[in-house]
Order: C-alpha cells, then structure tokens, then sequence
C-alpha cells in the first residue's frame, strides 16, 4: 500500500521546513557565514578590501598591543558590570513598586517606558546636553547659589563612561521593568499570602523568595541587556564620540573606527573576532547549564 | 469554647458584597468544613480569619481574642494553599523554619520543632530536597508542616487537595483526618468535593452565594438537607428530585399519574403542598422487576457498574432517576421496573420556597 | 542624466560652496546635480560611500581625500580612469601643485580630480579676545604663548580644540612642522624613520603640544566649527584649524586682518600642506551617467568653478592660472605661499588612514589625559612610525 | 495600633499618608521626574529662540514660545543643498517601516510558530546560532550583507534595507513569537490536525487570531527599531530613498556656526513622533504581551 | 472485525522507549478504556493512534487500512482532548465546521452536519457563542461535537473530563455512555480515574510503563485482577492487601498469627507459597463486633463517613485494612473487631511475580 510507506526523513513537516528557510538562511549564511568570514579575514592585512594575504596573528598582537582597545574592554567591562547590576535592581525595584497596587500605575508605567521609544543618538544627544556643565545640571546647581558644585561627567576622563551609564539606563530601564513586572505578575498569589501568614516582612519576601522564583525572567532581561551592552556605539558616538581623550572608547567603536575610517579591515575584524569570543566564553557555558539543566528536570 | 467567632461579617470588593452580615461560630478542635459551589465565597471567607483581607465591617475573634485588625501571622493560624506555595528554591527544611527564623527563634528549638513536624508527617527523608523534587502529595504534607511548626491554634485548609489525582486524594484524606484526631486544633477546610467533606468534617458549613446555607454534622446534612439547593449539591450521583405534590393531607406524593405514600417520613408535619419536591438518594431506592402496587413505574436506560456496586439510571414521567444497587445486579436498557423508595430517609421540599417540609 | 554627488561638505561654508558649484553645473544643462550629502564627517560618509561603490549601485561621483585612501578601489578596478580627460585638458599643466594630480594618479593613469587645496598651517586668532584681555594680537606662536595667561585671566580660553580626534592629531601635526622643521618632518613621516620620531627635534614639538593642550583645556566643543566659533565670538583667543575655519568667519561677516587674523604656520614656518579634497567617480555602466562623469570632472577643475568654489570654502584653487582677485586677505597669503612652492604633502598622502587612525588615538589621548607625559607620548609615536606603511 | 476604641471592628484604619504609600508615591515621584527630564528639556528647549538658550538654564522654561524651530527642522533644515528639513525623510520613513513590518514579523512569527510546534531536526540549533547572533555587532556585517545584496541584485533598492532589517530583528523575535507559542496548549495544535489543517492554515486560522498580544510586542519592537535606524538606512538604499533619521544625523551633526539645539531638539522629537506615540497608545498591550512572551524563558 | 489494529508497536522519545512491543485490538463498536497512573504511556499510545506522534516501529490499521503513515486528518479518527482545545476566536459553529471545511466540503452539506451534531449534543442554542463564553461542561460538549461532524469511524478521548468538578464529571459520564449506545462507533477513551474506567468500557487496557498489564472486561478487572498492580490500582479505597503465606496445601492463609481459610477461592488450583498476598476488597469485608473463630481480629482507627456508605479503617498484624459498611454503622476508634472476608471475591498473589494464583 503506497499509503504505509514510511516517508522520507526530509520529506515529513516539509511545509515547516520550507517555512523555515528564511531562519535557517539566517542563521547559516548571515550569522555563521558572516562570522566565518570576519574570523578568516582577522588574519589577514585587509585594508579598505576585503582580502585573503594572511598574516597570522599580526593583527592580534597589535590589538592587544594597543591603549586604545584595553581602555575600551575596560570601559565595556564597567558599562556592561554596571548596566546589568542597575537595570536589574532598577527594572525590579520599579516593577515592584508599581505591583503594589497602586494608583497611576498606567501612567507611571507610560513613563518609564517611553524612552525605549527613542534612538541611541537621540538619547544622548539629550544627555550630553543636560550634562553639559556650562548649561546642564551643573549650571543650574550653581545658580542656585552652590558655586563650588561640580558635576560634568562627560568632560571627566574619570567618571565619563558613568555619565554614558546614566543615560544607558535612562533609556533602557523601561523596558527591564516591564519584564519584571509581567514576571512578578505571573508569581502564585498564594505565595505571598503563605508568606504573610508565616509573618515575613515584605522585603524579605521579596529576597528570599520572590526574586529566586523570577529566575527565568531575570535570565531574560539579563540577555537582552547584555544583547544592548556588546553593541554599545551609538550611544557613545552621540555623546561623548569616545572622549575625552580615548576615555569612553567601546570595542564596538574600535571595530567601527577600524573598519571605516582607519581602514584596516583586518584590526576590525580582529577587534569583533575578540568580542565575538568573549559574548561566546559566557553564553555557551550559560546555554549548556540552562538547556543541559531542564533535561535532568 | 469557641475556638473562632466570626460576627456580622462583611465583605465588599469595591461595588460587590461577597460576604453579607455573615455569623459562624467554630467550636475549640473542631474540623469544619467550608462546602459550597465554585465562587461562592469560602476562599474569601477563609482569607477574612486568616486576615489576608480587610474585612469591610464586622469583628473576627480567635479564642476569645478580637483580631480583625490583627496581622495574618499573629492569629496564631496556619495556613494550606490548594497550589502548596511552598518556597521553590528553599529545600523543605528551610520551607518548614522560614516563618520561625523569621520569629528569630532559637536554632534549638527551630530544629526540635522541624523534627517533630517531620516525624508527624513522615517526612524526615525528604528534608534536604527541595519542592521541585517532591511529588503531590509530598509536597501536600510539606505544607502543612510549615503550618504544624508554627504551633498554631487553627488551621486553614483552602482546597489542600484538589490538585492530587483521586487515589492520593483519598489517602491524604484519611492521613488528615489522622493528623486531626493526633493534634485535636481546630481547624477549617474550603472544599467543593462532597466526599472530603462528608469523610473529614465534625461539622458542615455548606454555603452558596457568600451565605451559610446550612451548618451541621456531615449526617444531617446528607440525610436531612435544609433546602433543595443542599441536598442537590451534596451527594454523587445526586439525590433524585421527583417534581409533584403533597396530597391526601400530607400523607401520599403525587408524581405524574402515580401516587407514592409518605408514611414514615422523618420530618416536620406534613401539609398538603401543589408544588412540591420529592427527594430520594440513589441508595435508598430498591428496583424491583415485577410489579410491586406502591412502586414508581421506571424503563431502565443506562446501567453504569462502579466497582464496589452498580448504579441503575431509569426514566420515569419525564424524570431521570438513579438508583445504587450491588455490584452483580445487571439491568438491560428498556427494561420496565419498579422503584420502591425508603420514604423513612426522605426529604420533601417546598418548590417554592426550596425549604424542607 | 542625474548625477548622484556624494560628500560631507555639510557646515555652513562648505555647504554655500558645494550649491554654488551645484548651481553652476545645473546650469550648464544636460545633467543635474543630485546632492548626497552625509553630514557627520568623513568617518560617517566613508563607509557609506564604499559600500556604495562594493554594492554594485554606486553614485556618480564621490567626494575622498585625495592620497592613499582610494587606491584599493583603483586597484579593484571600480573607479573610472580619467585619463584622456585629463590629458585632453592638460590637467599636468595647470594643477599647481602638480603633485595634487601625482595624487590622483595611480600607474600613470589619472582617477581623480583635486578640487582644491586646503591647508592645515593656520592659526586663526581672534581680535576681539585680545583686545578684551588687553594684549596685543601676536604674529607667532611664541608671543600667543606668551599672551595666554593674560586671556585666562580674562576668562578666555587661549586655544580652542575640539574633542574629535582628527583635531587634536591636526594640531599637533601642524605644530610638528612648525616647531619641528620640514626636514624633521619629512625624515618621520614619509621616510618613516624611527629615530626621527624619537629625536631631540620632536622632543620639542611634544614639548610644545604639551603646553598647546594646556592652553586648551577650558574648550568643552566637540566639533571643529564649534571651537571656531569660540574664536569667532572672541570666547577663544585662538584655534590652530585648516583654512576651511576661512568659510565659517565668512559666514559670520568677519573680515580678515580686521576681526580677525591668519598666521601660516603657526607664524614660524610658513609652509602649506597641500591636502585637499578630490572626487573620483566610481564605475558605472550606464554610458549617460559616464558621460555626466566627465562633465562633471571637467566641471570642477574648470577655472569659473574654482574660483567660486574655493572663495566660499576658503581653500585654495588647485591651479592658478586663474583670477582670485575677490580673495581676502589670508587667502592671498595662502596663495603666495603656494606660488613661491613653500608646500609639503599632505599627511593623507603620505601615511595610511591606519597609521593615521593610530596617531589620532595617541593624540587624543595625549591632549586629553594631563598624566600622560610628553615623552611617553613621544615614544608611544615613535613605535607606531616604526610599524607604519 | 489599635485606637482608643476597645473592639477593634469592620475595616481596619487606614490614612492616606501611610509610611508605605509615602514611599511608593515618593520614589515613584521622583524617579518620574528623572525620567521626565530629558524629555521636559527637549520640550523647552525646541521652543525657544537662540538667544534664550544661551543665555539660560536649559531647565528654565521658555520666556517666549516659538516654533520657528519646529517649523525649521521639518521644512528648512539644510543638508548640503537640500533645505526641506525632515519632510523629505518622512515618508520614505514610512515606505521603508511599512514592509520592514510586514517581512520581519512575518518571517518571524512564522519562524517561532515553526520552533514551538513543528520542531525538525535541527531547528533548536538554527535557532541558538540565531540568539547568538544577536549578540554579533552589527559593524562586522556591513560588508559581507553589503556583497550578499549585491549579489541577490537588491542592492540599493529598498528591499534591501527591508530584507537587512528582518534579518536583524529576526533574533529577538523569533524568540518572543517562540516563547509565545510554545504556552499555547499543544491540544489546541493536536485537534487542527486532527481537523486537517495543515502548517499554513493552521498558524493563520488558529494560532494568528490567539496571538495579537504578541504581535504587539513585536510591532512595538520593531517600528522602534526600524524607525530609528540610521547606520543601514544610510548603508542599504540612495540618497533618494534615506529615512528620516538620515535627516536628522544630518541636521543635528551639520554645524551651522553654532548649534542649533532648539532646532536640533524639534528634529529629535519630530523623528521620535512616531514610535512614541506607538508607546503611549498601546502600552498597555506592551505589558501583556511582554508577559506572555518574554517571561517563560 | 477490527476496528483498530497496533501491531508491535514501538516509540521512543530519543533515548526513553515509552511504548515497547506494543499490540492491541480494539473491536468494531467498542468502548475501549486505557487506564493507567500518570506516565505510563497513554497519551502516548493515543497519540500514534492518531497519528499525532510518528512512532519509532511497527504497524497501526484502522478499519483495515495500514494508516501507520497517514495523516492524522487522513485517518477516520476524531479526538478529543483534556482541556478541550477549542479554537478560541471561533464561534462554536466555526469549531465545529473547521475541520469540514478543510476538507472543502460543500456549505449545505457542512450546515446539515453541525445542525445534527447540535442536536444530538443539545447545543444548538450556543452555535453563536464562542468559547469563552460557555461553561465546562458545553465546551465539553462542543468538543466531542467536533469529532461528531466528521463522521469518523473511531473516537479518541484523552482525559476528557479530568478538567470538570466531580458532579459535572458523573453527568457528563453518563451523557457518553449514552452517546456511545446511540452512535455505536468505536471509542477509546484514555484516564486515570478508575471510576471512569468501570463505568463507561466494554473493556479496560490496564498500562503500567507503557505494558498493557491486563485487557479485559471492567467486572473482570475488578474482580479479578491479573496482578498486584492492577489490583491495587482498581478500586477506591485499594484493595486490602495482607502479606503472609498460603499454607495447608493452599486451603488456608497465614497471616500474621492468625490463619484465614481459602476455601472458596475462585481461581487456579492455589499451591503453597511462602511469600504470598491476600487481597481483599472493602466491600468484601464484614465487620463483627462478636468474636468469629476465622474471622481477622482488628482495631478500629478510623471512621468515615461518605454519605451512601461509610469506611472504616482498622489495624492488624500492622496492617491497614479497610471496610466498607452501610451509613448508619458507626464504630469508635479502639474498638476490638473481627473481619470476616468473603474468600469467593478475594484474590490471592504470589508475591514475588506479583501474579495472581
Ligand atoms: N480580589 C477580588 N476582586 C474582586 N472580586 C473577587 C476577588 N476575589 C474574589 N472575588 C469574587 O468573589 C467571589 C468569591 O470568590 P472566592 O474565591 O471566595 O470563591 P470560592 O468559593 O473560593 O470559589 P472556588 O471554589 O472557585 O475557589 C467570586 O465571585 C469572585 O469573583
Ligand atoms: N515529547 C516528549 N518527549 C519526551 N518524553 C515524553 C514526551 N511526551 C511524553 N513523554 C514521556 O513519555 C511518558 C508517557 O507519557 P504520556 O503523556 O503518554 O503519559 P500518560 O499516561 O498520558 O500520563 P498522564 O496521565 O499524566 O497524561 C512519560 O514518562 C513522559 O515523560
Ligand atoms: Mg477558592
Ligand atoms: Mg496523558
């Protein structure tokens, strides 16, 4: 009977698989075609074009080599520590504030959530300027009589990717609280009546026991947050173009300069092979707990 | 003793009254049981003692102590959430001391009271695993041993075991009633299953609507339910209502063409009533398949065996009757019988009013 | 046809040069002018430009520094050789300096036009400054130096720089030939000689940039037209910028040797680098597009264009056979220099956009971070000009 | 506590200035304000003339309102020779977002439909390579997608930039529409096909109607992303076809003698106009879509 | 004839083999229970009846045709399912003709078919509705409706009233019991509620682990289950099992320090076993309060109280037994009593093989 034939493995949910043609485009020929070929050419001179003279290392002995690209890990590294610790405890802090039943919440929640709506550069444009000593917040504290007031992040070569952190999380926060609230939304009410029963104070609850169940949710915000922070360019670009100095340099900007006004495709690709490596040193390890994990249930 | 006083008691959510002018008195180590339909407030009501709500007018007591404005955890309650809510990511030890730490009570005497909570539940083994790693009916006991170290006067239960399949639910019946029999607390369960209510209660509330329709022992409410709504809500399959009236001066039911003599009934005295009810429980119903003079005349339609004994399900004028018979007795379907009811475990209601006569 | 044009001629001068060369060619009919500015600079246009011309929809013509930049895409074969154009023109023979064309030339065959010269060796300084801070205007870099602290005092910052990082390396390369000597100046960079990097002579240029960036400290702008405008409104007394500055006193009404002054070479060396900007045109297959091409490239090298070009920008014309009569009074100056052939090469033309890219760095870093010493700064140079291509 | 009547009764005393609802309101307040501010300073700021600006506070409001500014940025900025302001970006604006839309939430629902109920061998991992490659800066595509389009013959053409963007949102998307899905009960999937429906009609019969939480969440997403494009705007199409946010680069980075910021900040929210308003009207949605598919990591 | 055929039926998930070996037929026009504890594979082996799973090896007909790789459409199956799974944006009409529509039939004949299907479900009067807005037991009703209008041969059924509150799920219960008198199709019906189980199958598969422990007729089951697991499994409360020894040639059971005569027993020619278990139903107990010579001696522990009938629960020889007694029977915790089985109805395992003998 033709019917019982067993059909070919290719051939069973075909339609899902030509349905998927578009991902597995994606993620063939663009994510790992385009990696393969960015890691390739990190070992070669490429100049404005793209090719194939090998140098080995070379271009890894100068990245590594140069003030310009330790100063931007460095400043990636206390963005990225920062950006999470804050949007974490923020987004949570926010959300937990408005699931208190609260009225406005729809009016609060419009607020923190409309700068997600707005560009990098927008957002720090508009920094830049409120942190602008001569007429931003500094200006203003001091005409109000506190002459000796000091406050000029941006033009501090100490404290300027803190002032780069500040808008960051201005426009980023919403949406971190957003995920918090729907995770603490979708907690089991009984929960806290049983902690309320056993008499904890809230903010215990919410410590001891809230925050360990929104694992999940934390993950989540977790990698879109750090999805935000390895791409850190426009931001910096809109606010500071790096300075002063090289003191808000981010790899994403070396990668950028290299490419395109250096030319020196080769030192790019390096610079993004590197950063490439360092997302993939968390993420697969974090991947193999987390899927390798829910096997064992 | 009373062991909780509820008076007037009222609830509104916003322009909804749940609970009006609601009285219930629960007596020192008593298990009541809180029954009634889906939404018709006994979560609510039990919240209300366990103060996870403010009530809107009224005065809740817990032995003899006013407490409507106290804190849940200084009721001296504990309670037992139908989804467990044991603390995840906490193993059950931690689960069980957590509200006692909490109290900054000393690690001794944390660890004796874990210890004797676990021996009573048996569930020493299970102290270093966490809840994920439980199963139902672990889970079930872990939390009400997080109420037992609590060393509280009243228990909570709001639908402990709805969760659990059947057979679980049975065992952890008997265990329950077990751990009561041990403890002697008082202690009130939310339920809408008639079984765990008839088995575990010292006393019924059975409720509909936010009010206490009728308040006794499991007995009385079975055998002399105080309006139609009660006897048709408890019993499986439920009690058979015969639409008819009471005639003859109160001493013969008419139902359809037929007449079945009320002597014997167990009630107030009866008076005659054109729009009355007839009550009769599966059980105390007998078929007989040869004519029988003061029998309801009834065709056989489904025949379902259960086990431990068969239920019959007959048609008669335009009613749907079921009868309880022994396992090995068999009916085919279309068969003509007759119903011979045991008028002594009765009930005749008023249609009107509902209300037993 | 429609010429797409490509640039980041975008500030006020440069953008009334730009539409009156558009204006012009319009004029002239057949084809049109359509503008594909992209402000932001060359760092924003570039890549925008390449994967232009990568992408196989390239526009007619694009704007580049002229130099070293372009010479993968010759090589890759995408821009269009020009080579009969300009023979046919003899654009040898008017192109002064000829090494503006040299520039263009790739094998021998000419890719692009040099549309003028600009030249970094301008201190601009602004009158009113001074005269506020009751000092003379000084004529070199020694007596700007030695008039600072009196401008400090007035609340003026003495040498505006902005924060982007071609600014400040402009400086200092400005300051190198300077205060360094041409020869010093050729022996590091087109010979690129270690040693000389390491020298006493560049010592002193460091020396000197370490007391620039001092003076500049107060100068919170980003962009080069921003500080030019502190210089403008007499908030700056000086900014050490390219004659481009010219087109933006232009626009503010300022009149040179009035308002304000020009010292070439920082009034110790007067010597022109002969940068400037070029356009090339990329491949295209369309044959009325290429034919729009040549036009457009015998357009821009033609004398009206110059000169209107150039009297607005403020740069200088790349030939001189032409009448700058209506130029002021530091564009003259600026032409004298050139006639006499007191130029040098223009950094893009002798060091890669990467060398280039790395020396940035350093000086940006070096004008922004007070810890870093002058010596260490100089080795940190010197190394980069011992790997430099 | 207890007040001095003996039997404490009916509703538990409550006053409106509790502690708690001090500090809820209070914190609530205050970060409101933070978060206001930058737009409250993009507000004044576009309203007032030059002069005002730089002689006061960029908190102060404005002593004369004027929208010369507004005015100038949609209809006279100058860029280079062009001087229609952002008029001219709007529209192609809109005719880049519209199939962007379309495309990318389509292939990605599509795509998270697929992953979540007609899983194949293979699909977890296109779909990991895909997560990953969320993490890839996009600087190091620029060159690679730049000769793919070539070579597909889209190059230039605003199905370029559209076929750019769905590849970029894809990621993000693909995982809220998976996540999503996969809550949707299985039964419900098991009766279509037991009904005869088959992968199309099933994600459009069945699963599309139930989805428009989600569909939000995406829309959301991706008219902010799209809309504030800049750098594959600028990469992907012609001059003739460069969004509005083109424009706004060019106007905000054309210095004119000084900085326009009046004119600059009329600009950035004339550009953040549309995914702004998107944020204000279907917030709400926002939230509840976030909760069904973001939380369930 | 057969309605289904499994032929050595075999699927893994990856590495885990839920179903192994597996054969089964399921007559024409039978009501076919799969009973089993969660995760034994019932789902599972609906599921590749379904054709919704791809199994791993082996053969599956319907009606004779090898439908082993048809789709599940293709099959002549209907199902349905534990939460229903409606289509939620459609109306109940829209439910019901989605899938006649796939197949592009004809409107006329589409209408003619949901308007049948209303009426012998009784919800015509909710074919505007939509999901939503129905309660448990119409969307129940809508749910089976749905296989109803595409006339198939064979109905799969998994868990479908598990979702429904205990009275609603007898209702219902009996509503397709009668559905199944009246259609006569072939149904398989997938729980884990034993009463489900007795009630409603012509045969019940008892699964354990993906093996079919026992398929025969409910009484059978009931009465005489093939092992330990199917004997514990069966029945609410369990069986009585007591541990100790068939001696005396197999006429008598040893248990503990009392010895229970086997005469009687229906079943194999019982043989001495050293490791032998008595099972004994509550219903097949009778309590004595008087001293019976072979009777089993007894403490009482418990009494519960279920309405119809009461339980009481005992102790012996460490042991927990069980008793089912009429209502009004009432003992008092520490009371002395002597069991007295009825051997006929017992059965008697070897412990070992867990067989019965
Ligand atoms: N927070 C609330 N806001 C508004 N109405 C509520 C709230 N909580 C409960 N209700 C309403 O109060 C009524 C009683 O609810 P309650 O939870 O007490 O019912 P229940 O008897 O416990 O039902 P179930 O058996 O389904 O748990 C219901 O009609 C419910 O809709
Ligand atoms: N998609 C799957 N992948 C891996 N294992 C599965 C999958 N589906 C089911 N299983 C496993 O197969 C076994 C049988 O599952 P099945 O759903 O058939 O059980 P069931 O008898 O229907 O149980 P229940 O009464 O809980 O519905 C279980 O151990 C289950 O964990
Ligand atoms: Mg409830
Ligand atoms: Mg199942």
């Amino acid at each position: 009977m033709a019917a019982s034939a067993r059909p070919h493995r290719l051939m069973r949910n075909l339609s899902a698989k030509i349905a998927s043609l578009p991902m597995i485009f994606t993620a063939l020929v663009i994510f790992i075609g385009c990696t393969a070929w960015t890691v390739v050419h990190s070992f070669t001179s490429s100049r404005l074009l793209p090719r194939t003279d090998f140098v080995g290392l070379a271009q890894y002995e100068r990245l590594w080599s140069s003030n310009r690209w330790i100063v931007s890990i460095e400043n990636l590294a206390i963005f990225g520590f920062f950006m999470m610790v804050f949007s974490l405890a923020i987004g949570f802090v926010l959300a937990a504030l408005l699931d208190q039943k609260i009225r406005f919440e729809s009016a609060f929640r419009t607020i923190l959530l409309y700068p997600f709506a707005l560009s990098f550069i927008v957002t720090g444009l508009v920094w830049q300027w409120i942190l602008n000593p001569e007429f931003g917040v500094q200006s203003m504290v001091r005409s109000l009589g506190w002459e000796s007031f000091s406050f000029d992040p941006l033009y501090n070569p100490d404290i300027v990717i803190y002032g780069i952190l500040i808008a960051g999380l201005w426009q980023g926060t919403g949406l971190i609280m957003c995920i918090m609230l729907a995770g603490l939304r979708s907690i089991d009410e009984d929960i806290w009546k049983a902690s309320r029963v056993d008499g904890i104070p809230t903010w215990k609850t919410y410590v001891m026991i809230i925050i360990p169940m929104m694992r999940p949710v934390f993950i989540t915000a977790l990698v879109l947050i750090a999805t935000g922070i390895v791409k850190v360019y426009d931001l910096v670009v809109a606010q500071t173009s790096g300075g002063p100095g090289i003191a808000s340099e981010v790899p994403a900007k070396y990668v950028y300069d290299h490419m395109f006004r250096s030319q020196n495709l080769g030192q790019g690709f390096a610079a993004s092979t590197m950063m490439l490596l360092s997302v993939a040193v968390v993420l697969i390890p974090w991947a193999y707990l987390e899927f390798g994990g829910k096997k064992r249930g | 003793m009373q062991s909780i006083s509820i008076r007037d008691l009222k609830l509104s959510f916003g322009a909804l009254t749940v609970l009006d002018t609601l009285n219930l008195d629960i007596r020192d180590g008593e298990f009541l049981v809180l029954l009634g339909p889906s939404g018709c407030g006994k979560s609510t009501l039990l919240n209300c003692i366990a103060g996870l709500l403010d009530i809107t007018e009224g005065q809740i007591f817990i032995k003899n102590r006013n407490v409507t404005w106290d804190e849940p955890s200084r009721r001296g309650i504990g309670m037992v959430f139908q989804s467990y809510a044991l603390y995840p990511q906490m193993t059950v030890r931690g689960n069980l001391s957590f509200g006692l730490k909490n109290q900054r009570m000393p690690r001794a005497e944390i660890d004796a009271r874990v210890a004797r909570a676990a021996e009573i539940l048996q569930i020493e083994a299970l102290l270093d695993r966490k809840p994920g790693a439980l199963s139902g009916g672990q889970r079930q006991r872990v939390a009400i041993g997080r109420a037992l170290v609590r060393d509280v006067d009243v228990f909570l239960f709001d639908e402990p075991l709805s969760n659990l399949d059947a057979k679980l639910r049975s065992e952890l019946r008997v265990e329950l009633k077990r751990l009561h029999n041990r403890l002697g607390n008082t202690m009130v369960y939310v339920t809408h299953d008639q079984i765990e209510a008839l088995t575990l209660a010292d006393r019924i509330a059975v409720m509909r609507g936010g009010v206490i329709q009728q308040l006794d022992a499991p007995q009385v409410i079975y055998n002399k339910p105080a309006n139609l709504f009660v006897a048709g809500f408890i019993g499986s399959p439920a009690m058979n209502f015969l639409n008819g009236a009471v005639v003859q001066g109160g001493r013969g039911f008419r139902f359809g063409d037929q007449l079945v003599p009320l002597a014997g009934y167990d009630g107030g005295r009866l008076l005659d009533c054109a729009d009355a009810v007839l009550g009769l429980r599966p059980e105390h119903l007998r078929i007989s398949t040869t004519p029988v003079a003061e029998g309801i005349n009834a065709i056989v339609d489904l025949d379902e065996p259960m086990g431990a004994d068969s239920l019959v399900w007959l048609r008669s004028a335009g009613a749907q009757i079921s009868v309880r018979v022994p396992a090995e007795t068999r009916h085919a379907p279309g068969d003509e019988v007759w119903l011979v009811p045991d008028i002594t475990k009765a009930s005749v209601f008023d249609a009107r009013s509902g209300q037993r006569m | 046809a429609d010429l797409e044009i490509a640039h980041w001629w975008t500030s006020g001068g440069e953008a009334a040069a730009v539409s009156e060369v558009a204006r012009m060619f319009d004029e002239r009919g057949e084809h049109r002018w359509v503008d594909g500015a992209i402000a932001g600079g060359s760092g924003t246009a570039r890549p925008i430009i390449i994967s232009r011309i990568l992408g196989g929809d390239p526009m007619a013509a694009t704007q580049l520094n002229h130099g070293r930049q372009a010479e993968e895409l010759i090589e890759a074969g995408l821009m269009l050789d020009l080579t009969e154009l300009a023979e046919a023109e003899g654009w040898r023979d008017i192109v002064t300096p000829v090494t503006l064309l040299d520039a263009c030339t790739v094998d021998g065959r000419v890719y692009c036009v040099p549309m003028n010269i600009h030249s970094w060796q301008w201190l601009w300084l602004s009158h009113q400054a001074f005269e506020d801070a009751g000092v003379e205007v000084p004529t070199n870099w020694e007596e700007f130096v030695a008039a600072a602290p009196a401008l400090e005092e007035a609340g003026k910052v003495p040498l505006a720089v902005g924060q982007q990082s071609w600014q400040s390396n402009g400086t200092f390369n400005v300051m190198s030939i300077a205060l360094g000597g041409l020869d010093l100046w050729r022996q590091v960079y087109e010979e690129k000689d270690a040693d000389a990097a390491a020298s006493a002579g560049m010592a002193e240029v460091f020396a000197g940039v370490d007391v620039a960036r001092r003076l500049s400290a107060g100068s919170n702008v980003q962009d080069w037209n921003q500080a030019t405008n502190m210089v403008i409104t007499g908030a700056a007394g000086g900014q050490i910028m390219g004659d481009w500055a010219q087109g933006e006193f232009a626009i503010a009404g300022l009149v040179a040797g009035e308002d304000y002054s020009c010292l070439p070479g920082l009034g110790v060396n007067e010597v022109i680098s002969t940068g400037g900007d070029a356009f090339y045109f990329p491949v295209n297959r369309d044959p009325a597009i290429r034919e729009g091409q040549l036009a457009l490239a015998s357009h821009l090298i033609a004398p009206d264009t110059q000169v209107a070009f150039n009297l607005r920008k403020g740069s200088l014309p790349v030939r001189t056979d032409i009448d700058m009569g209506a130029a002021n009074d530091c564009m003259k100056r600026g032409l004298e220099i050139l006639t006499r052939g007191d130029t040098v090469p223009d950094l893009a033309m002798v060091i890669s956009p990467d060398t280039q890219g790395q020396i940035e760095d350093l000086m940006v870093e070096f004008w922004n971070d007070f810890s870093m010493t002058p010596e260490d700064a100089q080795a940190r140079f010197a190394s980069i000009i011992a790997s430099a291509d | 506590m207890a007040p001095a009547r003996a039997e404490p009764r009916g509703r538990r005393p409550q006053r409106v200035l509790t502690r708690r609802n001090v500090l809820i309101y209070g914190t609530l307040g205050l970060i409101s304000l933070y978060y206001l501010l930058p737009l409250y300073v993009m507000v004044v700021t576009s309203l007032k003339g030059m002069p005002e600006i730089r002689m006061g506070s960029v908190f102060a409001p404005p002593l004369e309102i004027t929208f010369e500014p507004w005015v100038k940025a949609w209809s006279q900025a100058c860029t280079g020779l062009n001087c229609d302001g952002l008029s001219r970006g709007f529209m192609n604006s809109v005719r880049i977002l519209i199939p962007s839309l379309v495309l990318s939430i389509a292939i990605a629902s599509v795509n998270g439909y697929a992953l979540s109920m007609w899983r194949f061998r293979g699909s977890e991992t296109f779909f990991a390579i895909l997560i990953i490659g969320a993490f890839i800066p996009y600087q190091v595509m620029i060159y690679p997608i730049v000769i793919l389009l070539r070579d597909l013959g889209l190059y230039g053409s605003v199905w370029g930039l559209v076929l750019v963007h769905t590849i970029f949102g894809m990621p993000i998307l693909t995982l809220l529409f998976r996540n999503y899905f996969a809550q949707i009960p299985e039964e419900l999937f098991k009766a279509a096909r037991v009904d005869g429906a088959g992968f199309w009609t099933i994600f459009f019969k069945i699963m599309m109607p139930m989805s428009l939480p989600i569909f939000v969440v995406a829309l959301i997403l991706q008219v902010t992303g799209i809309w504030n494009d800049f750098l594959f705007g600028v990469i992907y199409t012609r001059p003739d076809s460069y969004p509005m946010t083109v424009q706004l680069n060019n106007i905000v980075n054309s210095v004119q003698g000084v900085k326009e910021y009046n004119v600059n900040m009329a600009a950035t929210l004339l550009t953040g106009l549309v995914p702004l308003t998107i944020y204000f009207v279907s917030g709400r949605l926002f939230v509840r879509g976030i909760a069904a598919g973001a939380v369930k990591g």
